[in-house]
């Protein structure tokens, strides 16, 4: 379980400084995929199955197709090294420790995570998975947000048609 | 007994790689690496959300509000993906570029 | 006619024809002239009535604000009414006579509505039962005084004396008003009756003699005295019958007639008492010094009248009620014989075509011979000789001070008693001796009566109202007697007679037919420079002041209160837009600073 | 019939605005206000109960836990006199303006510029909430602007128009939160003037002495700066003399009493230790104004510029009064915004003639005018005497009244207002100085070469001069005439003033 | 009318508009707008119409707001803002028509001009949802629902590089704060353990609750929550946006999208400032927060010479006053005297909306026939036309608080609320901000009236519409009546 978790936390993370740090767009978005995959497996290791499977599905499988699809459209070429990277890279990275710093300040502080996993009931039969009582409360209870997003999606849709329709040149 | 996984764990992976996800975008000079690295931060806080939705049980069940709010937060990225990369699309027909130090025609 | 009307019509009678003449009047200059004469006449004899009538006038309020109340009222005794008969009087022969000196002058409507306006004035001040109302008609006097000062204001020597005249009575006017107040703050009242009674309570002392000094610079001012005498002789830049009534026989006297309606204040503040003795000694002799070597005609009068106010002025700081009297007497009759020689002067003047040198003049007693006559009566009444008004008024002022231990003032008044017959003859000398000296001297020729009468009415006076018939109607009690003469005999007289005696015999040996001044005394013809010094110290401590003030204004107060703080917010969103690159980048680097920060500061 | 005499200039601006023949309707408009405005001294009565006369009321805000703002107007002595003065100016204001078709540029935006100017003051003078009577104060700021920037005399219009607008805004921006300090320091219930000083005068209810100097701290500032207390004065030469005559005419006339009202009105009143507590302070400052400025006056080498001088100096008189803050001391001192709104009106209207017609009044560059013009030299001569402070026009009463004011209350000993006056009379001679001067180099002496000559003044030009000065005449022989009112106004407001 | 009827009319219009859009041939797609317009009229009469439910037990009224006469006077902010944006978009249309990509030669002439049409629908609803949300799920879809109809329209003119630019900038910053946005979310809820405001109250209130998480996530929301209404230092998008953007949709991230911001920073931000122990430090971030905004917004639009950015500077420097208000609000354990924040927020933003659209509607009718934003571009215009500067005019007073206008009351109504809250530090930079801001409004006053117009340039009478021009003296009125009677606003939702 333990060991589990500091696999999957490390590929996660691995997977983003990967992002972060390959000068091809393309190798920046293979990481991404790498760092979504052990992020999905954190989540079924937190027992959210569906998120988890979403997780890969909606971004590691489509969200990251279209990035990779529109950076060999564009044919995006690696980035040119930076004149004077040292000050602005440093300075940033700076931002990003810090803020990591920062986190695991409030975490210690703020003692909100110092509990073990808990126990979760034992539930069985129809309705008692995940993917169903998420789905129930969807278009149950959350009907109203779902047609919100309708109109966000249709929104969306409309922006990028109107944004990319062909142009003669 | 092995030293348990504590919700501190989760938090502080999700705390890392939200700094993971702001260090891209303040390094990148590549407009969709950067839209890459905002998607990271999100799923970042998705991961916090699902660790406090577990941690904190209703009725012995994970609380799923948090896993809906996670939902929305995925179709909504994605949404603002495909608008995102038709904006930046139709930047680079306009000027053959998508690095971001070239996009400062107005400043001041 | 009771008194109330007369009083009220005295005052307002003036102020209506001035007004009239101003609204409408003015474009017949004939009318307004007449007018304006007929007024004076009627104003007279106003006076002349009241003279003779008891009671009193009512007091118009003014302004009242809470325990502050001002009148416009009237204080009818025996000094204002005396006072009364001399403004009017000679303000109607002064009338009189300008209807031929002015007789051609464009700007004749303009003069007899200042004419008239003095005449309101004038009346004011000596009606006055207030200290506040007194400054009103003080500054009204003045504003009139600067209008016909001024009055051929087309030429630069005239508008500067103007501006002179009123500025230096202005720097009077402001110690002046000081006194008032302070006065007012001291007994509480501001009328001479209440301030009369109050006095006689204990009161703090040094403020008291601050504040009867302090009420004596408007006296300084108006009387000019020294230091403020320059504006006096410049003033002669005016009409002659101006000279004669505003600043020889009235105006002049106002600040006189002012120490002597407050003389129970002097009297309570003796230290105020000597300083005002010794202002006007040393005024009578400075100025008589300076009409030593004078060549023009106006001038020479103007610093006689000067050196006769200090003598008046030096009566009044003898602080006693009858010092004080003494000091009215000698302007009464001051205002007689001066009138007639400035209105003389103003006849040789119009004779000889506006010349005023008296070395240009010369043996003008030929062509002349009634102006000569009233000229040489006034001369005789100013120079003391004996059984003229003037012996009577000066003897009694030399008398009192001596009775009062005034040493050092008294020693100083003989002097004058030397110089003034000196320099009145060899003005007669010079001007109506001899052979003429200018073709304007020869072509000469006698006035006319409307000129000639004021003087011989003029002359007879300044012979006569010495006596008890004339002076009765003045002064509580006339002087003018043998039998005064007798009962005081003594060394002021002798000295007196002997002064005479010397200066006169001393200018007829020196410039008996002289064609130029033998004497040749710069530091007197220069005045002491005291001119110059004052055009010094308005030049530095105002002008200098001033124009580096204006500057200090544009460049250092501005900048500092205003432009400073405007350039610098400017300079600051310079400043902040340096930060706005256009480049999202920073902005997210910006961004993500400031959340560290936020959240540094809220959870540390 | 307030409310009618404050909107009625803006209503006629308004109406200029949709196409009404400009100079009859800002006449006709200014005229009727003058005749109402008379028409409601006839009606004050001088023995009523209570702050304000022919009040009127319009809630406009009425929310929970915020005191209600609301429209209402009411005249007291003090107002009144300033309404006639306003109303007076107005008139005078727009009979000077120039015909319709001599406007280069919009004679509507001129005509209802000046409508609104006025208006603004009238409003302010008439409001008894606080609100409005801010507001109706700003109402003035940007027709000032545009018209000084638009219709401006010389090379520096706009930049004028810029520093008075900026300097009086923020100006205002001072004063606002000095008002609002005070009403949230009365318990923030009301913003109507009575009520508020009626909460002040309870020693339970009213501010506590230390916040007291705050506020009146900053209302100062903010007061001051609208009358150019000195420091805060380096507004107002330049843009008097850059100004169109109106303009000129109806600001420092006019506009700027507002400030000084506003410290009798509310200051005094409301932070009666505060007022004590600074006095020494206003009095350097308004030393600072009469004698500093009046040196500074004397240096100035126009007319236009020595006249917007001479109107910063006189405030420090007004002043003078305020801090007396006795009954003579703030009677005087209202008498003497009037008299100094009448008479530089009169001064500035004559300059501007001469400016019109000369085509400069630099003093080096003219001389002996009366000569010439007669007329004109006889009416300036009037204004300057008046402006002099002499006797027979109301400047000569209303400085006594202040001066007797500041003096009182001393025992055996000179205290600091005592010196002050002592020191602020030598400013009288100050002004005698640069008033005869001017007088001097521009009407009297020989007639400078280069001068054109126009022809004198017409009758129709006269008509508003001589209304102004009848009303200074009037007022200095009789100043009851407005006494009358000013009295139990200043008696209504002083029981809270210590002494 | 049930209450949720609106919101649900403005998609059908907007669905509509898309579908004529696409299925009707017509000669001139400017009638779309003007069916948007009519609609949206028909709606704004509607909010008055509005009744409220009696139970509201339902799961609906767990996403939606009830009984609050605020949601109602913020819905009625999106829909007026709509309106006028629509108004300047018909007036804008040639610019659109010419930026946008040419169409082949058998489409129509105004190819893709439906959409500019439709979408500010979209965004308005959208709004309108905002407006009523009391849930952080129904916040964050509707949020992003008006976010990204804004990428998209910022960034609509497709051959125009800077709007292009400007469209990136947004999406980049705009897609970081929402990033923020979530993870505060996600610790919001990790804490409270519920989406519901009213259950976050609950929780923030209590006594044990967790201090340091909670303001964690105050910070993070906050953050993100700044970045929209344009708080310093997260408005460096806002000038830059501003410039880029079409200039109508600027008018509609100005009015609508700060409105709708702030209404939901005052929902977000309340169960904060209502718990004791959280309220030092979220008042003194807040604190610094409008310190900052204050002094950039107003400092840095001085320099300003390009119109549009010196509007989106106001806007940051008006963000700044708002910020004050709500940086002042009054503990809870103290009685609350005086005006609420929210009150004076809501005023201030119904005044912001009259004088900011007013502002834009001119620009945009001058933006139409000139070439230039330049504010030297405006020389002489008073001369060339009179009216349309007379309402630059009003609104430039307005803004710049000039009393007897809706702007004045507002800063009197902020400045009140410091000086009880004795916010000194605020209010003297506040006051710093109100003075400058009287020059950098006045400076376009000065152009028109002040300066003599460029040699080279026309002297023709810029062209407007009587409808433009009706609604122009109609906003002008608004604000004139708005400043002395405020009672106009305030009772709408008091």
């Amino acid at each position: 379980m333990t060991f589990l978790f500091y696999i999957f936390a490390a590929l996660a993370l691995i997977g983003g400084i990967g992002v972060v740090v390959n000068r091809n767009p393309v190798s920046a978005a293979f990481a991404m995929i790498v760092s979504f995959l052990g992020l999905a497996a954190l989540f079924i290791q937190l027992d959210a199955y569906l998120v988890g499977i979403l997780q890969i599905l909606v971004y590691a499988g489509a969200i990251m197709v279209l990035f990779v699809f529109i950076i060999m459209l564009l044919d995006v070429e690696e980035e040119e090294k930076r004149r004077f990277p040292i000050i602005g890279i440093t300075s940033s990275f700076g931002v990003a420790i810090a803020f990591t710093l920062l986190v695991s300040v409030i975490l210690k502080r703020s003692e909100i995570g110092a509990k073990p996993l808990p126990k979760l009931a034992e539930v069985s039969g129809p309705g008692s998975s995940d993917v169903h009582r998420i789905g129930e409360m969807l278009f149950s209870q959350y009907w109203f947000p779902i047609q919100i997003v309708g109109v966000l999606l249709l929104v969306a849709t409309v922006g990028v048609i109107v944004l990319s329709k062909k142009e003669l040149r | 007994m092995e030293s348990a996984i504590t919700l501190n764990h989760f938090l502080l992976v999700s705390g890392i790689l939200f700094a993971i996800g702001l260090a891209g975008v303040l390094v990148r000079r590549n407009l969709i690496v950067i839209f890459m690295c905002l998607e990271l931060m999100l799923a970042a806080a998705n991961l916090t959300l699902v660790a406090f939705s577990r941690f904190n049980p209703v009725d012995g069940q994970p609380n799923y509000e948090g896993h809906v709010l996670l939902f929305f937060i995925i179709t909504v990225a994605a949404a603002e993906v495909a608008v995102g990369l038709a904006i930046i699309v139709a930047l680079f027909r306009s000027r053959e570029t998508t690095d971001v130090t070239k996009i400062n025609s107005m400043k001041y | 006619m009771d008194v109330n009307t007369l009083a009220w019509t005295v005052l307002l009678l003036p102020l209506f024809v001035a007004v009239s003449i101003v609204v409408g009047l003015k474009r017949w200059s004939g009318l307004s002239s007449l007018v304006s004469t007929g007024s004076a006449l009627i104003t007279l004899i106003c006076c002349a009535l009241m003279a003779g009538a008891e009671g009193d006038a009512k007091a118009f309020p003014w302004i009242e604000l809470g325990t502050f109340r001002v009148d416009i009222g009237f204080q009818l005794d025996h000094l204002s009414k005396g006072m009364m008969l001399i403004v009017t009087s000679i303000g109607f022969l002064v009338h009189l006579f300008s209807l031929a000196y002015m007789k051609d002058d464009n700007g004749k409507s303009r003069y007899f509505a200042g004419l008239s306006l003095f005449m309101f004035s004038m009346t004011g001040i000596v009606l006055a039962d207030n200290f506040v109302m007194m400054f009103i008609f003080w500054e009204l006097v003045g504003v009139s005084s600067y209008i016909l000062i001024g009055h051929w204001f087309h030429k630069e020597s005239a508008a500067d004396a103007a501006k002179k005249a009123f500025l230096t009575n202005k720097i009077g006017d402001f110690g002046f008003m000081i006194g008032i107040l302070m006065v007012w703050i001291l007994t509480g009242s501001i009328y001479f009756e209440e301030i009369k009674e109050a006095v006689g309570g204990g009161l703090n002392m040094t403020l008291l003699n601050i504040a009867v000094l302090l009420v004596f610079c408007g006296a300084i001012g108006k009387s000019a005295q020294l230091p403020l005498h320059v504006w006096l002789p410049d003033a002669m830049e005016g009409p002659t019958p101006v000279s004669a009534l505003i600043h020889a026989a009235t105006m002049v006297a106002a600040g006189v007639f002012m120490l002597a309606r407050v003389v129970f204040l002097i009297e309570a503040a003796e230290m105020a008492a000597q300083v005002i003795a010794w202002i006007g000694a040393v005024t009578a002799l400075v100025a008589a010094l300076m009409a030593l070597q004078q060549n023009d005609i106006k001038r020479i009068l103007a610093y006689s009248t000067l050196s006769q106010l200090g003598y008046m002025v030096m009566a009044q700081g003898i602080g006693t009620p009858e010092g004080s009297d003494a000091g009215m007497f000698h302007l009464y009759t001051h205002a007689f014989f001066k009138a007639l020689l400035f209105l003389g002067s103003g006849a040789v003047i119009y004779a000889c075509h506006h010349e005023q040198d008296i070395w240009k003049m010369g043996g003008l007693r030929k062509k002349m011979p009634i102006t000569f006559w009233t000229f040489a009566l006034g001369t005789a009444a100013l120079i003391a000789v004996p059984f003229t008004s003037g012996f009577w008024s000066k003897e009694l002022i030399l008398e009192e001070a001596l009775h009062e231990g005034m040493h050092g003032p008294y020693v100083l008044a003989i002097i004058v008693a030397f110089l003034t017959p000196f320099y009145m003859t060899r003005l007669v000398i010079v001007a109506f001796f001899g052979k003429n000296r200018s073709d304007n001297a020869d072509h000469a020729k006698e006035v006319g009566p409307i000129m000639w009468v004021p003087l011989a009415i003029l002359a007879f006076m300044a012979i006569f109202s010495a006596y008890k018939p004339i002076s009765g109607l003045l002064l509580a009690n006339g002087y003018g007697s043998f039998g005064h003469l007798v009962e005081h005999f003594g060394l002021t007289a002798i000295l007196s007679i002997i002064a005479l005696i010397v200066g006169v015999a001393g200018a007829i040996f020196f410039y008996k037919g002289k064609d130029s001044d033998p004497i040749n005394i710069p530091i007197f013809a220069n005045r002491f420079k005291i001119d110059e010094f004052y055009i010094v110290l308005v030049r530095v401590f105002q002008d200098a002041v001033a124009a580096f003030l204006d500057i200090a204004d544009r460049f250092i107060v501005d900048p500092i209160v205003a432009r400073f703080p405007a350039l610098s917010a400017m300079a600051a969103g310079q400043f902040l837009r340096v930060f706005q690159v256009g480049n999202v980048q920073a902005y997210a680097y910006f961004f993500g600073v400031a959340v560290l920060a936020l959240i540094f500061y809220l959870i540390l | 019939m307030l409310e009618i005499i404050v909107f009625l200039p803006i209503l006629a601006a308004l109406a200029i605005g949709l196409g009404a023949p400009a100079r009859f309707t800002a006449l006709g408009a200014a005229v009727i206000t003058l005749i109402l405005s008379l028409v409601a001294a006839i009606q004050f009565e001088s023995n009523v109960e209570g702050m304000f006369q022919m009040g009127s009321d319009r809630p406009l805000l009425v929310m929970d836990g915020f005191p209600t703002l609301s429209l209402s107007f009411g005249v007291d002595g003090i107002s009144l006199v300033l309404l006639l003065l306003s109303t007076l100016v107005l008139v005078a204001a727009v009979l000077v303006s120039p015909q319709e078709s001599e406007i280069k540029g919009s004679s509507k935006l001129y005509y209802s510029s000046l409508l609104l100017i006025g208006g603004g003051a009238i409003g302010a003078f008439l409001s008894t909430d606080l609100f409005f009577l801010y507001a109706f104060h700003e109402l003035a700021l940007i027709p000032t602007f545009l018209m000084i920037g638009i219709f401006g005399k010389g090379e520096d219009r706009v930049k004028t128009a810029w520093t008075i607008t900026i300097y009086l805004g923020v100006g205002s921006l001072i004063l606002l939160v000095g008002l609002i300090m005070a009403v949230v320091g009365l318990g923030g219930t009301t913003f109507q003037i009575a009520e508020l000083i009626a909460i002040a005068e309870d020693p339970e209810s009213g501010i506590a002495a230390g916040d007291q100097t705050w506020i009146y701290l900053l209302l100062l500032i903010g007061f001051g700066i609208l009358v150019s207390l000195f420091p805060f004065h380096s507004w107002a030469a330049p843009a008097y003399s850059q100004a169109p005559t109106p303009v000129a005419m109806l600001h420092a006339g006019v506009l700027k009493k507002f400030g000084l009202y506003g410290l009798i009105r509310i200051a005094l009143p409301i932070l009666p230790a505060g007022a004590e507590s600074l006095a020494n302070v206003v009095l350097i400052l308004l030393l600072g104004n009469i004698i500093y400025l009046g040196l500074v006056t004397i240096a100035q080498k126009s007319l236009d510029r020595m006249l917007g001088y001479s109107s910063v100096m006189h405030m420090g008189y007004v002043f003078l009064g305020i801090v007396a803050a006795n009954s003579i001391g703030v009677s005087g001192a209202v008498l003497l915004m009037f008299a100094h709104g009448v008479s530089i009106a009169l001064l500035f209207a004559l300059c501007g003639w001469m400016r019109d017609h000369f085509g400069t009044v630099k003093f080096e560059e003219l001389g002996g005018i009366a000569s010439k013009l007669p007329k004109l030299g006889l009416l300036f001569g009037f204004a300057a005497f008046a402006a002099a402070g002499l006797p027979g026009f109301a400047n000569f009463a209303a400085e006594v009244a202040v001066f007797f004011g500041a003096f009182s209350g001393m025992g055996d000993q000179l205290g600091w207002i005592q010196w002050t006056t002592i020191i602020a009379l030598w400013g009288v001679v100050i002004s005698a100085v640069y008033m005869l001067r001017a007088y001097r180099n521009l009407f009297m002496g020989p007639v400078a070469p280069k001068m054109e000559i126009p022809t004198d003044l017409s009758w129709s030009t006269r008509l508003p001069l001589l209304l102004l000065l009848a009303a200074l005449v009037a007022v200095g022989f009789v100043p009851e005439l407005l006494n009358q009112f000013i009295r139990p106004g200043v008696d209504g407001l002083l029981p809270a003033v210590a002494g | 009318m049930p209450v949720y009827f609106l919101e649900i009319i403005v998609v059908a219009l907007g669905l509509v508009m898309l579908m004529i859009d696409a299925f009707v041939k017509l000669e001139d797609k400017r009638s779309i707008a003007w069916l948007g317009m009519i609609g949206l009229a028909v709606v704004f009469g509607l909010l008055f119409a509005v009744k409220w439910p009696e139970s509201t037990d339902g799961v609906f009224w767990q996403f939606y707001e009830s009984g609050d006469s605020f949601s109602l006077y913020f819905k009625g902010i999106a829909i007026v803002a709509t309106f006028l944006v629509l108004l300047m978009a018909t007036i804008y249309t040639p610019i659109v028509v010419a930026q946008t990509a040419r169409p082949e030669k058998d489409a129509h002439p105004q190819s893709g001009l439906g959409e500019f049409f439709a979408l500010p629908m979209f965004a308005c609803a959208g709004l309108m949802w905002m407006a009523s949300a009391n849930n952080l799920v129904s916040i964050f879809v509707s949020l992003e629902t008006v976010t990204i109809s804004f990428y998209i329209m910022v960034a609509y003119l497709r051959r125009n590089v800077g709007s292009l630019e400007a469209g990136v900038k947004y999406l980049i910053l705009g897609a970081l704060s929402t990033a923020f946005l979530v993870y505060g979310f996600a610790w919001l809820f990790g804490i409270t353990g519920t989406m519901q405001l009213d259950g976050i109250k609950e929780a923030l209130t209590s006594s044990d609750v967790n201090v340091t998480a909670a303001l964690f996530a105050f910070a993070l929301i906050l953050v993100s929550l700044a970045f929209k209404v344009g708080g310093a230092p997260f408005h460096f998008w806002i000038p830059d946006v501003y410039q880029g953007a079409p200039t109508p949709i600027t008018a509609f991230l100005s009015v609508g999208s700060k409105a709708a911001g702030f209404l939901v920073l005052l929902r977000l931000i309340s169960p904060f400032l209502a718990s004791d122990a959280l309220v030092g430090k979220v008042t003194v971030v807040l604190g610094a927060i409008a310190f900052l905004t204050l002094l950039i917004g107003n400092l840095a639009a001085l320099p300003q010479k390009n119109f549009k950015r010196l509007l989106a500077y106001s806007s940051v420097a008006h963000a700044g006053f708002l910020l004050m208000a709500l940086a002042c609000t009054p503990r809870a354990s103290e009685t609350a005297a005086g005006t609420s924040p929210a009150q004076v927020i809501a005023f201030y933003l119904g005044a912001y909306l009259l004088m900011t659209l007013l502002a834009f509607l001119v620009v945009t009718v001058i933006r139409s026939q000139m070439v230039s934003e330049e504010v030297d571009a405006f020389r002489g215009l008073a001369k060339r036309s009179p009216f349309l500067s007379l309402a630059l005019l009003f609104a430039m007073a307005s803004l710049a608080g000039i009393p007897l206008t809706a702007g004045f009351v507002g800063k009197f109504l902020v400045f009140k609320l410091a000086i009880e809250q004795e916010q000194w530090f605020l209010l003297v930079v506040g006051l710093i901000g109100a003075a400058a801001g009287f020059y950098y409004y006045l400076k376009i006053a000065a152009s028109m009236y002040l300066a003599t117009p460029a040699k080279d340039a026309s002297t023709e009478p810029l062209q407007a519409t009587m409808l433009t021009k009706t609604i122009m003296v109609i906003l002008m009125v608004a604000i004139i009546v708005a400043g002395i009677a405020p009672n106009v606003i305030m009772g709408l939702f008091s």
